[in-house]
Parts: structure tokens; C-alpha cells; sequence
């Protein structure tokens, strides 16, 4: 069976994050003052066939530990998990 | 006997072949070591050299560290072998925890070339061949260089005398207004606590041959191959 | 009748153009031919506007091995050695997606070096944008910002150094900037290939990255229609660009042909399939099947049409003896790329495409390739001018202090320098670049010998608004001038014009001007165009970019170890001016940016006195007389000094005699540059320079703290240094990150 | 008050994209050879200040458009707006 994954992976709260922080301080040159906090990370999103959902959980973990992020400087969340079966692969807009 | 230098070619590496030819400068027999091999040829020592390995997509090195030499790389650099990464290949032995840290986007957001003056270290001279406190000149090109890593393992690494060179003034003084890329602590290369395997952002092979500008690489690339020499049995046994 | 009038219409095709495709043909042409013939007849591939006038230039001479009309031209360099360079424009893509626009352009100009064998060896990126600090600032800022990532980008990531290029800015380019680049490459003559070559039955190899529907009418659409607010519309056309294929496509296709398995090499750029094979075939005067199942596409269902015209990136085509196929596979796959055989060359045939069986189109080659469109546009000089030459800034009084208009013209972004740029630039990768960004042109040696080439880009705004031809003439000038103060001998150009709309007559005019101007210059000096590039349509709203020639001059050094830089680089050295200064503040750096006036005649250029300050820099060079050569040029010998000053970080006094006013200092007199002599040559180079008919002049000494124009204000190295290097990177510093 | 606003930007449907194709073609060498579907995109977590949730969704929708994609070659999804007084920073795991 074919599960959806969304991931979200951001660096690790206390390092310095260049990027976002310049996005952030450039905000007020573009009128938007009222932001005050910022983050940018990585979005991943992957269809994996797998028995169940707890074996495509697995997987996506694991995919996320050894490769799709490093341990050292980012985090990783498993946003959803879904039945991608029936789901158009536009999950955007 | 010449000392035979591989250097690996992952598909995006760009300077395999100025690695190449700064070994044959520097008098040891290069060697072309092709990312799927599964042995590494019997050479005396390795190096991962520069450049967008698979494109750096995901992060700078972390496709690469799959590929299959990295397991025989991996047995060399356990079995003492001397291992020098440089650019890139420093970003593929972190990702593949040879060397401890990361390295992440330069605080500038862009990417850097120029040539910065580096302080060499070797503070309790257990690593022979690296020399202490010399202000050498090397030329940097990355836009993910930024070293970091926890406070305790950056501790860890000073107590080591595992920092191997640092980004510093003309005259050898390490301040921020001479860190091209925000690296923690100005770290520019460390190297693993046996000391066989070094990881650096700046590219000695860019920096051997006069014509070409200033030839800090060479005292970098005199380690490597003196390293390797060493190991040869025949010295390996006078050694013992 | 299957097609409908409106349907070429709105693929750009005039209804004369229509009735000349039916006539050769014989018959209408069907939906899937059209499309072929809307992209090749497009101005982007035909040249319709322009080839009568690019017929005039000078394109011949012993040095060239390969002229106009190839992938890139070529050139020898001696034993057994060529150079084959070509310039692009990708300023349409890059005003509406600056990183993707500029990445995609480098992508593009490397793969034209690429299928002519070379190894590609250097890249060069001359630029327009409109101020960075005026209202529109923060557009031009994520413009320049956004191009100069997109280069670094692309070109870091294929290993191939950036050595040069040039950044200017005037209000005139802040709708439309300009996005050139050029590439250079290496090869041994005899193993140069031929994008025209094959024989009956030779595979065509198609290699490389997927075909998709980007770039689907981006030749027709976007090169030939006027950038308005409507730029979304736009949106398909922009690609984005994978810098990582490109760089197995080059080691890929490299030793392709060291294991001689290539009999021509064509890239994939406008016109994607249909301009390759049809240019192959045309070239090898056969015909050709075309299969266009056997095309992997990136995507389902995509109709003929638009797998014939799209212009994916990263893709080759190889013209393969049919035995060879399977080595040609295997290398590639070595490589991870694709390699699928999607056509023959055959004798005796059309263009045959067919898709599942199904004949889909059926069109000569030659009717594509080489049949294009001509057009002699009306052409008519602008009223505009005559007023504008006029107001010559000869006549306005001196500035009230020297000083601080030397400041300001040296902190100008024109002239400051551009190392906010090139070191976002990998500058070293390949281990040959000997003189890097920052002197008057990029010198790179050819592995394992003594020699070298020097390269600069080269042209002038300002010059080319007030007088085309002149633009046209100082950009050869200047261009094989730089090259000459490094002591190369300038060989052959390569250039990309950059004008407005040319259906417009003063647009027109601008153009032939220029062309007029690049022709005379380049037969004077000896340095035939070997190539080039021609980018129209550059306006929105009626408002057209300055006429934009830039050359790409190529030089050749015997023995690097005699190159020149431009920085002083010692104290106790004399100091000369070669060449003559005359009164001529008439569009120079100095009026623009003190006075604030664009206006006047741009400085007169004499061909043989051009000529001959070329040939004594080449000489004294090449007799070790000189220690540096710096040409002098936008800003005046005031400029050349400071530069000069900052580069060796050694201090120079100027003596009163001649530099006694703001016209001796600013003007832009031609044909001059400003050398110091080794101690104890100085009497040599008198006597070749007054034997060669140079005139020269002893204006100063290098050494000390500061450069001191005597008599009249002294500023520190140090704080003219910050002034140089420190103006284009505070204007950035407002800069806004890039998009996400 | 503070609304959190949670966005993905991905690259437009039809376009080449060269990072998801290098990244999932990478994965089969890793032993996952049963990941059908991977894209890659940007992620942007921030607060915005805004008198109430219409208008912050008002504003992310702006700086999508105007700054944190190029509508040219992205599209973007807002995933979604929450009231961030009372929540902590950390979404994530
Ligand atoms: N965009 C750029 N990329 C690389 N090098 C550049 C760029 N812009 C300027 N340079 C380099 O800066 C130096 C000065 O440029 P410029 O003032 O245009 O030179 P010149 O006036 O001698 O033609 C040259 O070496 C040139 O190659
Ligand atoms: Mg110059």
C-alpha cells in the first residue's frame, strides 16, 4: 500500500541559522514589522509502499535519521501520514 | 618507494583532477580512484577532494557518503590509512562521522572564494608533520563552510589539539573580522583524534605550484604523503 | 485547410513568413511543422533582423579554424592547440527569474564550447542592471544579487572558473538588465568536432536530462516579444537549470570523444530537437528520421509539438557510426546519464518525425537550418541625438574640488570594484587561472606549456547611446586593449548585441551603427569575430536599453611567465601614460557622475593609433621592459592611477606637468595606458615606443603611503582602497535577502 | 495577537526539478528501493502579529507572493494559521 509522508526538517534550535535570520531582519525593509519569529527548514514529501502504516512510519524515520537529516545540526518532524492511494499527488494550492 | 596517493572521483567532484596533479607536484604517484570501486587500490593514502558531489543536493555530502568506496575508505581510515578531505570531501567525512561537527551554510549566504591566511596547529606535537602556529596562505571556495558543532565537542576537540587550522590576521591572530564564513571558534580544518584522518575547507591543491600564487597547500600535502610514507612496511617495521 | 491563419500568428509567424514556409514545402504546413518552423524562423534562431548586417564583419584571418557559424568559434593557438569561445544573452529569463535566468544562460554557453569538443575552461559574465541605490533600487539589487548567485551557482557546481566579466549600471537597464556570459574552452585541433558532421545512417544520440515542457515556446515567445507587465504570463519559460548533469554531460561527452566515438556533437539549446537535428542533418547535407517515441520525456502525455520545440536543459546531441551505439551507451551510463537513440541520418530524405509509426511531420532541413527569413528593416538615426551630443561637458566649469570628484568617480559603482561579485565566484578551479578577476583581463595557461590566453569582455553604455558606432568601435578597442596590457596579442572576439526592439528604425540604426563600428575596428586590429550572439527585443513600454555591444576579446601569450598585472608592484618605478590625451569629457564616468550628465561626443578613436599602442604594450612586454600595464579608460588617468595604486598596494606621485586639471585627469581619451618600467629599462622603451610612433609621456613615480597628484590633493591607498572596494558592497548591504 | 503560520513553497508543477530527482534517485543505493513519489521544498514557520486571523493569512499570503517565492517558478501553500500565544515555539517532535 502506498502512505504519503510530509516531514519537515529545521535546524536545531541554538545554532545559528544564517538564512533564516537574514529573511527575518529583511522583513521590516519590506514593510512587514510585525513578524517576530521566523524559521525556515526543508519540506519533504514521499509516498512509501509499505505493509501498513506503522512500517512506512518506520521507514520514514528511518529515512529521516540516516539521510534526510543530519543528527548533528537538525531535527525532523513527521507531519502526516496518509493513504496516498486515493490522494492526487497535488496536495499544493 | 614513490608514495601512491589516491584521490576519489564521485560524479560532481571538480577538483579531483587539481588534487591529481598537486600529488604528482609534490612527488608522490597520483592515483584515480572511481566512487564505485569497492577497494581503493592498495594506495598509501586518500584523498576526498573538492567540488558539488550528486549536485549537493540534500546537504554537501551526504549522498555521497553512501557511495560504495566510502566503505573501503572507511577500513583505511580505522586502519590508521591517512585521509585528507578537502571542501567537499571534509563535508563527506563529517556526514559520514568520520570527523565530528558539521558544516553549514557561510553566514554571508554566499558562496566565498579567496585566499585567507590560516594558523596551523599541532599544539602538543603529537602529530607529526603537521607543523605548530605557522600563518599559512590557502585558497578558500564554498558556500557551506561553516563549521559547527556542540560546545562540548568543539571543547573537546581544542583539548584533543584536534583543530588542525584556523582562519586568522596576517599575522597569525584569531579574530571574527578574519572568519570568512562564521565557522565556530574560526575552525577551518580538525582532524580525528588519531590524527590520520584531516578534514579542511581550504584547498592546498590550489596552493602548490608559485605560478599560481602563494604554496601554503604544500606544507598540507608534505603531511599526507610523509604520513604515508611512514606507514609503508618497510619504515612501519624501523618504526616499531 | 487544417490551419488556420491566426494559429501562426500567434506562433509569431508573419503571413508572408506562412506563404514562404507553404510555397517550400509545397503544401501548408501541418500543426507539428509549424511549430518547428515558428522556433527556427524566430529572430532568437534565424537572425532575420540582423544576418544582413552581421555578413559585414571581418571573419576571416590565418587564426581562425572556425568562424561564425558553428556552436563556437575557434581559434588557433599554436601547436596544435585551439581555443573555441562563444558569448550568449539570457537577460529575457533573468528579469523575471534572476538565479534560474543567469544559471540557465552559463548552462547553455558551456554546452555550446562543449559540442565543439573543447573542454570548457572559463567563464566570463558582463552585466547590466539599472542603480542600485535610485527608486527601483531594491528591484535592480534582487536583479544583480539574484544573477550573480545563478552564475556562481551554475558555474561553481560544473567546475568551470569565472575569471571576468563586467558589472555596470544605468537607469536605462533597470527594466531590462543584461545577462551576457561566455564560456572558453581547450581543445587539440585535431580533435575539434563538428556540430554539421555525420554520414547516412549515423545514430543520433540523445543524451542527458529528461525531456519536459519547459521552455515550450520560449524561443518564439520570449524572444521575440517585449518584456511587458505581463510577465507571469511568461512563467513556462523559465527552466531551472541542474548544474550536476551538466557536469557528467562534460565529462560524459569528453571522453566520448578521447575514445573517438563521436562524429559531431550538437547541444540542445533554442529550438531543442528541431534545431539540432535539423542543423545536423542540414549541415551534413542528408536527412534524418526522427523517432519521437524513443525521447524520454520528464512527464505523461506530452503532445509532438512540444517534445520537438521544448528546450529542457542539460541535453546533447551525438551523431554516432551506428556500430559505435553500444560504447556510446556504456560510457554514458557510467556517467548515470541517459543515452537513447532517437533517429538516423538518412540519404535522400526530409526531416521524416513520427511518433508510434505516424508520420508526423516532413520538412528538408536546409528549410529550417538555413532557410530562415531576411529582413532589411528601415533604419533611421533618432532626432534625439544631435541636442544630446551637443551639451559636451568640455564646457562646464572644473569641479570644486578635485578631490572629492576623484572620490566620487573612483566609489562609483561602475568603476568601484565588482569583488563583491567574483568572489561569489569559484576563480581557481582547474588550476590554471594565473591572473584572476580584477586586472584588465583574466589570464589562463594551457596546461603543460608555456603559453596562455588572455580574455576580457568589454563595452561601454554610455558611448554606444551617444554614438553606436563609436560603442561598437571602443568595445573591440578597449577589449583587445586590456588584453594587450597583459601582453598577450589580441587574436579574435566573440560578442553578444544587446539592443531594443529592431522593427523600430532607430533601434535599427543603432544596430547597424555598431555593427559598422565592431567591423572597422576588428579589421584594423586583425581580430575577426569568430562568433556571437544578437539579443533584441530588450524594452518595455517603448523604452529600450542603451545599445549594448560587448566583445569578448580573446589574446595569446607565448610565455605566461612574461604577463603583466596592473598593479604597481614596487616602489622607485617610473611611471608613464602611453598615448595621447586629448579634451574629452564627452560621456565619461567623470561627467556622468560629478555633473550628472549623460551627453556630448564620446572620445574619438584613431584605428592605427589603437593599433600601434597595442603593438609597442605587446612588444615591451614580451622584451620584459614593462613591471606593470593598466589600461586607461572609464574615469580617466586619475582612475588608472588609483587602480593601479590599490592593486600592487604600492603609492605613486604624479607629477604636475600634464594632470594639472580635471580634463587631464577624467578624460577618456582612447588608445592609452598607463606602465611602469623595470629600473634601468626605462631608455629601451622609450626607443621602441617613439620607434613604433607611441607617443608617451613620464608622469610619475610609484612609492609611499598615498597617490599624490602634485600640486593638487594626495589620498591615502589606504582610504582610497576602502572608497574602491567598500561602495558596491554597502549598497548591497540594503539589499533585501533573495527571494526565500 | 500572534498568529503562527506554517508554509510550504514548492517548485510548479511541469518544471524540471533537479534536487527531488537527485535525492530520490539516490535513495534505492540506500536500500530503500520502494519510494515511489519525493519532492523537496521549503518550509517557513513564522508569527504574525495581525488584529485577527483573516488578516494574518492576508499578509502571509503577500509575503508569499511578493518575497518568500517567485511566483514565476513556485507555488506555495499555506498549511496552517493557529493562534501562537499559547503555543510554544517548537512544533516540531
Ligand atoms: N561580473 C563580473 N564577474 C567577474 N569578474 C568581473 C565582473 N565584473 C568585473 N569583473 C572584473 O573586475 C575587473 C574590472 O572590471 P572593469 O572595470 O569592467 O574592467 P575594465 O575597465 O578594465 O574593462 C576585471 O578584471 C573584470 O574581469
Ligand atoms: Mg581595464
Amino acid at each position: 500500500m502506498d502512505f504519503g509522508v510530509q516531514m519537515v526538517v529545521e535546524l536545531k534550535e541554538g545554532l545559528a541559522d544564517p538564512q533564516s535570520r537574514a529573511i527575518h531582519e529583511s522583513l521590516p525593509t519590506m514593510g512587514w514589522d510585525n513578524v517576530d519569529f521566523l524559521s525556515v527548514g526543508k519540506y519533504f514529501h514521499f509516498h512509501v509502499d509499505a505493509p501498513d502504516r506503522d512500517a512506512a512510519v518506520e521507514q520514514a524515520t528511518e529515512m529521516a535519521e540516516r539521510f534526510l537529516s543530519n543528527p548533528v545540526i537538525e531535527r525532523f518532524d513527521i507531519r502526516d501520514v496518509y493513504v496516498a492511494d486515493a490522494v492526487p499527488l497535488e496536495t499544493g494550492e | 618507494m614513490t608514495v601512491r596517493v589516491g584521490v576519489v572521483t564521485f560524479p560532481g567532484s571538480l577538483d579531483d583532477r587539481d588534487a591529481l596533479r598537486a600529488v604528482a607536484t609534490m612527488g608522490a604517484e597520483p592515483v584515480s580512484i572511481w566512487h564505485g570501486d569497492r577497494d581503493l587500490g592498495g594506495v598509501d593514502a586518500v584523498i576526498l577532494p573538492g567540488g558539488f558531489s550528486y549536485g549537493d543536493h540534500l546537504r554537501a555530502g551526504a549522498i555521497a557518503r553512501f557511495a560504495r568506496v566510502m566503505d573501503a575508505v572507511r577500513a583505511f581510515a580505522h586502519d590508521g590509512g591517512p585521509v585528507l578531505g578537502v571542501c567537499n570531501g571534509f563535508q563527506v567525512l563529517c556526514e559520514a562521522g568520520l570527523l565530528p561537527g558539521a558544516l553549514i551554510r557561510n553566514r554571508s549566504l554566499s558562496f566565498v572564494c579567496r585566499w585567507v591566511n590560516l594558523r596551523t596547529e599541532n599544539p602538543s606535537g603529537n602529530f607529526t608533520n603537521w607543523p605548530d602556529g605557522e600563518v599559512i596562505q590557502i585558497p578558500i571556495k564554498h558556500g557551506e563552510g561553516q563549521f559547527v558543532a556542540d560546545e562540548s565537542t568543539l571543547d573537546r576537540l581544542e583539548r584533543g589539539g584536534q583543530v588542525a587550522l584556523r582562519y586568522c590576521s596576517p599575522s597569525g591572530g584569531v579574530d571574527d573580522g578574519f572568519n570568512p564564513n562564521g565557522a565556530a571558534r574560526n575552525i577551518a580544518g580538525i582532524r580525528n583524534q588519531r590524527g590520520n584522518v584531516v578534514g579542511l575547507m581550504p584547498h592546498p591543491e590550489h596552493a602548490v605550484d608559485p605560478d599560481l600564487g602563494p604554496t601554503g597547500g604544500q606544507a598540507v600535502l608534505e603531511w599526507l604523503i610523509a604520513s604515508a610514507h611512514a606507514r609503508q612496511p618497510e619504515h612501519a617495521v624501523s618504526a616499531r | 485547410m487544417d490551419v488556420a491563419p491566426p494559429l501562426h500568428r500567434s506562433l509569431g509567424l508573419t503571413d508572408e513568413e506562412f506563404d514562404a514556409i507553404t510555397t517550400r514545402l509545397g503544401r501548408e504546413p501541418n500543426r507539428a511543422e509549424l511549430a518547428m518552423f515558428s522556433v527556427m524562423w524566430s529572430e532568437h534562431c534565424s537572425y532575420k533582423s540582423s544576418k544582413a548586417h552581421l555578413r559585414t564583419l571581418p571573419t576571416e584571418g590565418p587564426q581562425v579554424l572556425v568562424g561564425p557559424g558553428e556552436d563556437a568559434g575557434v581559434v588557433d593557438l599554436g601547436d596544435g592547440l585551439a581555443c573555441v569561445f562563444k558569448m550568449e544573452s539570457h537577460s529575457h529569463p533573468s528579469a523575471i527569474e534572476p538565479y534560474q535566468g543567469a544559471a540557465t544562460g552559463v548552462g547553455g554557453i558551456v554546452r555550446d564550447v562543449l559540442s565543439m569538443g573543447a573542454r570548457p575552461a572559463a567563464l566570463l559574465d558582463p552585466l547590466r542592471f539599472g542603480p542600485l541605490d535610485a527608486d527601483g533600487g531594491a528591484r535592480n539589487r534582487w536583479l544583480f544579487g539574484g544573477v550573480v548567485a545563478g552564475i556562481g551557482g551554475y558555474g561553481n557546481c560544473i567546475g568551470v572558473p569565472t575569471v571576468g566579466g563586467e558589472v555596470k549600471f544605468a537607469p536605462a537597464h533597470s527594466a531590462n538588465p543584461t545577462v551576457n556570459v561566455m564560456c572558453l574552452g581547450f581543445a587539440r585541433a585535431d580533435e575539434l568536432l563538428r556540430g554539421r558532421t555525420g554520414s547516412d545512417g549515423d545514430a543520433l544520440i540523445l543524451i542527458g536530462a529528461g525531456t519536459g515542457r519547459d521552455g515550450i515556446g520560449g524561443v518564439s515567445v520570449l524572444a521575440s516579444a517585449t518584456l511587458e507587465e505581463d510577465v507571469l504570463a511568461s512563467r513556462p519559460s523559465v527552466q531551472i537549470g541542474d548544474p550536476f548533469m551538466e557536469k557528467l554531460l562534460i565529462e560524459a561527452c569528453l571522453e566520448l570523444r578521447d575514445a573517438g566515438l563521436l562524429a559531431g556533437l550538437k547541444d540542445l539549446g533554442g529550438a531543442g530537437l528541431t534545431c539540432a537535428v535539423s542543423e545536423t542533418a542540414a549541415g551534413a547535407g542528408l536527412g534524418a528520421h526522427l523517432d519521437l517515441g524513443a525521447v524520454p520525456t520528464r512527464e505523461p502525455g506530452m503532445e509532438p509539438f512540444e517534445i520537438l520545440i521544448s528546450e529542457s536543459q542539460e541535453r546533447m546531441l551525438a551523431v554516432v557510426r551506428p556500430d559505435r551505439v553500444p560504447d556510446v551507451e556504456r560510457v554514458c551510463a557510467r556517467w548515470g546519464l541517459a543515452a537513447s537513440r532517437v533517429g538516423t541520418l538518412r540519404r535522400g530524405q526530409g526531416l521524416r518525425v513520427t511518433s508510434a509509426g505516424n508520420l508526423l511531420a516532413d520538412v528538408p532541413p536546409p528549410a529550417l537550418a538555413d532557410e530562415g527569413p531576411e529582413y532589411h528593416r528601415p533604419a533611421s538615426r533618432p532626432d534625439w541625438l544631435d541636442a544630446l551630443r551637443e551639451d559636451d561637458p568640455i564646457r562646464r566649469p572644473p569641479p570644486a574640488s578635485l578631490e572629492e570628484a576623484f572620490l566620487a568617480v573612483l566609489g562609483s559603482p561602475n568603476v568601484a570594484s565588482k569583488r563583491w561579485a567574483f568572489e561569489q565566484y569559484d576563480q581557481l578551479v582547474q588550476g590554471q587561472t594565473l591572473v584572476p578577476p580584477g586586472g584588465d583581463a583574466a589570464v589562463i595557461r594551457l596546461e603543460g606549456t608555456l603559453k596562455a590566453v588572455a580574455v576580457a569582455s568589454d563595452g561601454n553604455g554610455r558611448y554606444g547611446f551617444l554614438d553606436p558606432y563609436l560603442g561598437g568601435a571602443h568595445a573591440v578597442a578597449e577589449a583587445a586593449r586590456n588584453v594587450a596590457c597583459t601582453g598577450a596579442r589580441p587574436l579574435a572576439i566573440t560578442n553578444c548585441l544587446n539592443f531594443g526592439n529592431p522593427e523600430r528604425p532607430e533601434v535599427m540604426w543603432q544596430f547597424a551603427e555598431t555593427i559598422r563600428g565592431i567591423g572597422d575596428t576588428c579589421r584594423t586590429l586583425g581580430t575577426p569575430v569568430t562568433g556571437g550572439n544578437v539579443s533584441f527585443y530588450n524594452e518595455s513600454g517603448g523604452s529600450a536599453i542603451w545599445p549594448t555591444p560587448v566583445v569578448g576579446m580573446l589574446g595569446l601569450l607565448e610565455d605566461y611567465r612574461l604577463r603583466l598585472g596592473i598593479g604597481f608592484p614596487d616602489a622607485d618605478l617610473l611611471v608613464y601614460l602611453l598615448g595621447a590625451t586629448r579634451a574629452e569629457l564627452g560621456g565619461s564616468q567623470y561627467a556622468e557622475t560629478v555633473l550628472g550628465m549623460v551627453s556630448g561626443p564620446p572620445p574619438a578613436l584613431d584605428l592605427d593609433a589603437e593599433g600601434r599602442l597595442i603593438d609597442l604594450l605587446v612588444r615591451a612586454a614580451g622584451a620584459d621592459l614593462l613591471a606593470s600595464a593598466h589600461d586607461c579608460s572609464e574615469g580617466g588617468l586619475a582612475i588608472a592611477v588609483a587602480e593601479a595604486a590599490i592593486a600592487g598596494d604600492v603609492g605613486v606621485r604624479i607629477g604636475s606637468g600634464s594632470t594639472g586639471n580635471h580634463v587631464a585627469l577624467f578624460s577618456e581619451s582612447a588608445s592609452r595606458a598607463l606602465v611602469t618600467a623595470w629600473p634601468g629599462r626605462e631608455r629601451e622603451l622609450q626607443r621602441v615606443a617613439e620607434q613604433m610612433g607611441v607617443p608617451f609621456e613620464r608622469v610619475g613615480i610609484t612609492g609611499g603611503p598615498s597617490i599624490e597628484f602634485e600640486g593638487l590633493f594626495g589620498v591615502s591607498v589606504q582610504d582610497a582602497l576602502v572608497v574602491y572596494e567598500g561602495a558596491i558592497p554597502s549598497l548591497m548591504s540594503a539589499r533585501a535577502t533573495d527571494r526565500g
